[in-house]
């Protein structure tokens, strides 16, 4: 596995969607048209919470070039669930986030879609729904949803996972973990350390608006081509609300313009189909901005509360917690998984986290890169800095003091496999970044992150050219360069060069069922699809070649693309690829390579990020100016990409540790629904970020992949936390840590700036 | 649905006919404002009178008299032009900052201004350079001081039919330079959360012997201090001086609470950057 | 509602569309030519991706009237390369694989030609801040800055 | 004898139990019986990954079970 030789797998080619994507010519969500297309735009509600009295659109209908709205009234209503590859999705859930139906539940929730000749005309019609409202007292923050009197959301939702829950309550679910016994682990501890942090709401963030274009026929069919992260969760989401036979839609993906996690919902594609049918014609839908943010995304707003014992020489004994997570309008949170990120990097004896599911005002939270893991690590890691500060030891070392390894079990039960924690710590400490001085006004933090990475459904199939090229496609909208990845593992199973691979994206009646580009899973669970298929294709070389030398298949070997003859078979020369690719016809027809698998989990993913910040104390502004990440991406298949995502990652966790949060009014309005407000980082806010790639394999894959795409985001919130903390003296436990926040505590708390002599200082002790 | 319709016309004759002919016309220029609040639904225009292509209201000429700016010229036009640069230091600093690099090949010198945002970048720094307006409409041409042309957020002193057409920025004298900076969250594409321009004059001597200090985003409109001048004018612009000025900086503000800031943080910044943008100055004029 | 016709050059070539009088540039290109690799990621000038040069000048083309380029010089990301010939800046961008999922691509190379033309010798520091216009969310831009500050080295050294 | 290990979080609906053996040849089954001897517990069971022997399956179901095999349940994870 780890000592396998690679021939094309660890190469950068250029990616094959790459000239398309630089000249202009690929297609993305909003890129499609269809002849007779209708323009559809979506009605959406101007009140955070309330009741909805009645909905008048005959007034939009009468608007000339308007020929159909929609409501929820157009869709079945529905008690049922669907599976999905991550799970049951309660659909009278997803069906009334569409459309809402009795109440809405954030501002700029859904009531209507209206479709017409033209957008001018579709928005007329929007203007002219009539919609009564009963307004109703908007519930934001988890305290307000807690509060004993507080607005219920839903009538109906009682807490899951509360034994004996029987009042109905805006908390949706409590978990639990446990493991030996804490009160005595805290009695065992020399320091310890306890804070509460919160973390605001944040966007994805992607730059490709929402976008898909609907046809609805006759025949009952439908056609859907849009951008999303799983053709087929849009199908049988469609489907589903549409009350259709996952049969009868279609959904062509087009190149997807980012997504982490926010396009695997549906928004906008069942409101196309419904106003499609109804008027007869195509409809597409695009999204502005503004709505990205009002009405997709966004993830969790937090509230986590931290305790963290550990004893003289800087053993972890006992770690207790709460986290409660917002789930938006719908329950949903991951607060679960937080619950199981939070301590998993770390050996623990004693611990109890408990975790809260908890619904608010705001959009249903959709998944964002390792969800839930980023704003527990801001805690624990957070934490774990104050503790080494009270110790006098390197952060680093007291990481590795406690971190897990091979064997350990993890929190949620289970023993680790090999995993690269250690290792990517020690290379940490040996990298020269962490021995450079520092210059005044500034601080350096680490800190480490621990995501699962997802396997679950996948298929690819694989065809033989005659002249001995092939094509590999899944199911799977490239993102990040996967197709690139699909293809080196075709060649370095086959042995064809990788610029003869033609890597393609399947929709859903050409490719077989493929669960969502997500969960760090493409090169993972559906990269072993497309070995599969690629070694499919390789044992039908063998057997072709066994016919054409007239010999027994098990004989014949393959080496180096190459079939190769048994010892002394007569006038049998080893045949290339190309000539048995050309002899295909004669030796029984086309060669198509098939696999299809459902996938385990990947198997942990650890990552330590180290941040320099830099602080203007007068104006608590801060720069990043230097940062690298380690990380255990098991194999990197096109190291370029993997850097990208580590790269891409960590500058998101900046960006929500620095300067992103949804900020709204009293009445539940967000107030900064733009980029100009929603400050993610521009090009001139950021350094160069290094990446250090470490390569423990992962034994479930043949090659070790272990999906990298999301533990880069865990680390940066508590890295660059801590190293405002070094910078400044002072520990921010809320972000983000914006200038206002930072200058505000800075004048509070005159703590004089830390100087580099006494960071070494610390670093000497140790 | 509301028609509009589209005009250029070629004269500022003929733009003043057009403004007067529809009471719902406006202006078009860069458009970085304009065509935002138009999509907003924040301004329905019955007309976009687009006024690039006259040629009054396009370029720079710099001459004894000074400096003219056409009000509809880029602001990526007036960052290349070395002199503009040389004598204006700080004006360019904040014409270079209205925007990304694409908003500077649209936005418009007399568009930030005629936009009337507390925050806008260029207002302070023309206040301090003691600009001018040229404004025309039915009643003929008439110039007013910069300091006078907003009114408040959104609000300025064009009446009716009447529009922008230049600036005029008399030469700094001797040992005169200018200086502004911003504070933002982050690098670049932010409006300012706090705001200083700041033109000091020097004796031979080296003391000062005149200023003009304005802040922005601290008001509903950039204000003038001339408590923060008074600090200034007959020191030799040492520190004492600089933060003396900066305290009366950050007195004179009346900021708000908003998304951007708060009013303590605007306060306290205000001080800070008036301090820091007054002490480039001086090293300016020091250096002419 | 009488729509415009208007006369303008796109990509070297000339052209003429009808449009509204409200119709941005970016639209008219998309939707009246085609031209769908200029895209729209905010219509508040605050991302980039809509990216073009409006006789030669950087612009977003989501803030300009379609009427606006009336008799005006267009540059769209189509116009960029010359037949099978790169521009070195695309070439760049594919070989330090410089885009994941490249909806921002059109818009970055745009800017950055534009930035090249005026500065063929920009440092990281002026790369950055020319391109702070211009949002990225998938690469931290690393790869971006690297692929634009290594095309202008080659395009100095074969200029030479 | 395939053990089952119940997250805290389940065990107030076992009465305490947090390790159970079962006998049963695929996930379903034991989730079944433990189901049927702890009624509770199985509105809590819709949701929840399966941990087996080391490996996480999100729909765990056919899952085979050995007699030695150590089973956890766990909250489902959604991906990004």
């Amino acid at each position: 596995m780890s000592d396998r030789t690679f021939t094309y797998v660890g190469t950068r080619p250029v990616r094959h969607d790459g000239m398309d994507k630089v000249t202009g010519r690929a297609n993305y969500g909003a890129d499609f048209s269809l002849p007779g297309m209708l323009h559809g735009v979506v009605v959406r509600s101007p009140h955070a919470h309330a009741r909805i009295v009645s909905i008048d659109t005959h007034e939009a209908e009468a608007v000339p070039g308007v020929l159909a709205v929609v409501t929820a009234r157009d869709i079945p209503e529905t008690r049922a669930k669907l599976m999905l590859g991550e799970g049951a999705l309660d659909l009278r859930d997803i069906s009334e986030n569409l459309l809402a139906r009795t109440k809405v539940l954030y501002h700029g929730h859904t009531v209507a879609a209206v479709a017409a000749t033209t957008l001018d005309a579709a928005r007329e019609g929007a203007a002219r729904v009539k919609v009564t409202y009963e307004v109703l007292e908007p519930v934001m923050t988890i305290e307000q949803a807690l509060a004993a009197n507080a607005p219920i959301l839903h009538s109906d939702m009682i807490t899951k996972g509360q034994h004996g829950a029987k009042a109905p309550s805006n908390v949706a679910a409590r978990m639990e973990l446990k493991r030996g016994d804490v009160g005595n682990g805290f009695t065992q501890a020399d320091v310890v350390v306890e804070r509460e942090f919160r973390t605001p709401t944040v966007h994805q963030g992607y730059i490709e608006p929402h976008a898909c274009v609907a046809r609805w026929g006759e025949d009952g069919r439908a056609f859907v081509w849009c951008s999303t992260q799983g053709p087929f969760a849009v199908r049988d989401q469609c489907a589903a609300v549409l009350g259709m036979d996952a049969a009868q839609v279609k959904v062509i993906p087009s190149e997807i313009g980012g997504g982490f996690g926010g396009k695997i919902v549906v928004y906008l594609e069942p409101l196309a189909v419904a106003l499609s049918r109804k008027a007869r014609r195509p409809v597409k839908m695009v999204m502005g901005r503004e709505e990205v943010f009002r009405a997709t995304g966004p993830t969790s707003g937090t509230r986590i509360r931290m305790k963290l014992g550990a004893t003289r020489d800087g053993t972890f004994v006992a770690a207790d917690a709460s986290l409660y997570y917002e789930a938006g309008a719908y329950r949903g949170s991951p607060a679960g998984a937080g619950m199981m990120c939070l301590v998993a990097p770390y050996r623990i004896p004693n611990f109890v986290i408990e975790a809260f599911d908890v619904v608010v005002n705001k959009p249903k939270v959709a998944a964002y890169r390792a969800p839930g893991s980023p704003t527990a690590s801001f805690a624990i890691e957070s934490v774990i800095d104050e503790l080494a500060r009270e110790l006098r030891l390197d952060p680093i070392d007291l990481r590795l003091k406690n971190a897990v390894v091979e064997g350990d079990a993890a929190p949620f039960g289970p023993a680790y496999g090999p995993i690269g924690l250690k290792a990517l710590l020690e290379a940490a400490r040996r990298h020269p970044h962490w021995k450079t001085p520092l210059a005044a006004n500034q601080g350096r933090g680490v800190a480490c992150g621990f995501w699962f990475n997802a396997g679950m459904n996948s298929s690819a199939t694989v065809t033989l050219n005659m002249d001995g090229s092939a094509a590999v496609v899944t199911g799977n909208p490239d993102i990040g360069g996967t197709r690139a990845a699909q293809a080196l593992m075709v060649s370095e199973e086959l042995g064809i060069p990788v610029e003869r691979i033609r890597p393609g994206v399947g929709d859903t009646d050409s490719s077989g069922y493929t669960d969502v580009t997500g969960g760090s899973r493409v090169c993972y669970a559906t990269g072993m699809a497309v070995i599969g298929a690629a070694q499919d294709v390789r044992e039908q070389l063998r057997a072709r070649a066994a016919k054409i030398w007239n010999v027994d298949v098990a004989s014949v070997t393959w080496e180096k693309g190459h079939a190769v003859p048994p010892k002394g078979a007569e006038k049998a020369e080893p045949l290339s690829v190309n000539d048995l690719a050309a002899k295909m016809t004669h030796t029984g027809g086309p060669i198509v390579g098939r696999a299809s698998l459902y996938a385990p989990m990947a198997g942990p993913g650890f990552g330590a990020h180290i941040c320099d910040l830099e602080v203007d104390p007068e104006t608590g502004r801060s720069r990043v100016v230097r940062y690298t990440a380690f990380q255990d991406v098991g194999k990197a298949v096109h190291p370029s990409f993997v850097e990208g995502q580590i790269q891409g990652g960590a500058a998101q966790g900046i960006g929500w540790a620095l300067n992103e949060e949804y900020v709204f009014d009293k009445n539940g309005v967000m107030e900064n629904a733009g980029f100009l407000d929603y400050r993610m980082p521009v090009a001139s806010d950021l350094p160069m970020i290094e990446t250090v790639l470490i390569e423990v394999a992962n034994p479930l894959h043949p090659y070790g992949v272990r999906g990298v795409g999301e533990v880069p985001i865990v680390p940066p919130l508590a890295a660059v936390a801590n190293a405002m903390r070094d910078a400044t003296g002072i520990r921010f436990t809320e972000l983000p840590l914006s200038p206002p926040r930072v200058l505000a505590a800075l004048n509070h708390e005159p703590t004089p700036v830390r100087t580099s002599d006494e960071l070494s200082a610390v670093k000497a002790d140790s | 649905m509301q028609v509009i319709r589209y005009e250029a016309p070629r004269s500022v004759t003929d733009a003043v006919r057009l403004m007067q002919a529809d009471p719902g016309a406006q202006i078009l220029a860069g458009g970085t404002d304009l065509l935002v609040q138009f999509r907003a639904g924040l301004r329905r225009p019955t007309a976009f009178i687009d006024i690039k292509r006259i040629p009054e209201l396009v370029g720079i000429t710099l001459d004894d008299g000074g400096l003219r700016l056409g009000a509809a010229t880029a602001a990526a036009v007036i960052c290349e032009h070395a002199e503009v640069k040389r004598l204006w230091p700080g004006l360019v600093e904040a014409v270079r900052l209205i925007g990304s690099t694409q908003i500077q090949g649209r936005g418009t010198v007399g568009g930030n201004l005629c936009n009337a945002s507390p925050a806008a970048d260029t207002t302070c720094a023309l206040i301090v350079n003691r600009a001018t307006c040229a404004i025309a409409g039915p009643a003929g041409e008439r110039v007013l001081p910069v300091d006078e042309f907003c009114t408040g957020p959104g609000k300025t002193a064009l009446r009716a039919g009447e529009f922008l057409v230049a600036l005029h920025i008399p030469r700094p004298g001797p040992r005169t330079a200018d200086a502004y900076l911003r504070l933002i969250p982050r690098s670049e594409m932010d409006i300012a959360v706090v705001s200083a321009g700041v033109s000091v004059t020097l004796a031979p001597d080296g003391t000062c012997s005149a200023a003009r200090v304005a802040i922005g985003a601290v008001a509903p409109t950039a204000l003038l201090v001339a408590e923060a001048a008074g600090a200034l004018v007959g020191s030799r612009l040492d520190e004492t001086a600089l933060s003396r000025a900066g305290a009366a900086a950050s007195a004179a503000a009346k900021p708000i609470d908003d998304k951007r800031g708060t009013v303590a943080y605007r306060r306290t910044t205000a001080g800070v950057l008036t301090r820091r943008a007054a002490r480039t100055a001086a090293a300016r004029a020091r250096g002419h | 509602m009488a729509k415009l016709h208007v006369h303008t050059t796109v990509n070297g070539e000339a052209a003429e569309f009808l449009c509204e009088p409200h119709e941005t540039l970016l639209a008219a290109l998309r939707n009246e030519l085609g031209l769908t690799g200029t895209k729209e990621g905010c219509a508040t000038g605050d991302c980039g991706a809509c990216s073009i040069l409006l006789d030669g000048r950087l612009v977003p083309s989501c803030l300009v009237l379609a009427a606006e380029s009336q008799d005006r010089a267009v540059t769209t990301i189509e116009g960029l390369a010359l037949g099978d010939a790169l521009h070195p800046l695309q070439r760049k961008f594919l070989e330090h694989a410089a885009l994941q999922c490249g909806i921002c691509t059109p818009g970055f190379i745009v800017a950055a030609k534009a930035l090249l033309d005026r500065q063929p010798e920009p440092t990281e520091q002026e790369a950055r801040f020319w391109l702070a216009g211009n949002l990225c969310r998938c690469t931290g831009y690393d790869k971006i800055i690297r692929a634009v500050l290594d095309t202008a080295a080659e395009m100095r050294k074969t200029a030479v | 004898m395939a053990t089952v290990h119940l997250s805290s979080g389940l065990t107030q609906f076992t009465g305490g139990v947090t390790v159970i053996e079962i006998d049963a040849t695929r996930v379903s089954d034991a989730l079944d019986m433990l189901a049927a001897r702890y009624p509770a517990l199985r509105d809590q069971l819709d949701e929840i990954a399966v941990a087996v022997d080391g490996e996480i399956y999100q729909q765990p179901g056919y899952q085979e079970l050995t007699s030695a095999s150590e089973v956890h349940l766990v909250p489902r994870i959604a991906g990004g």
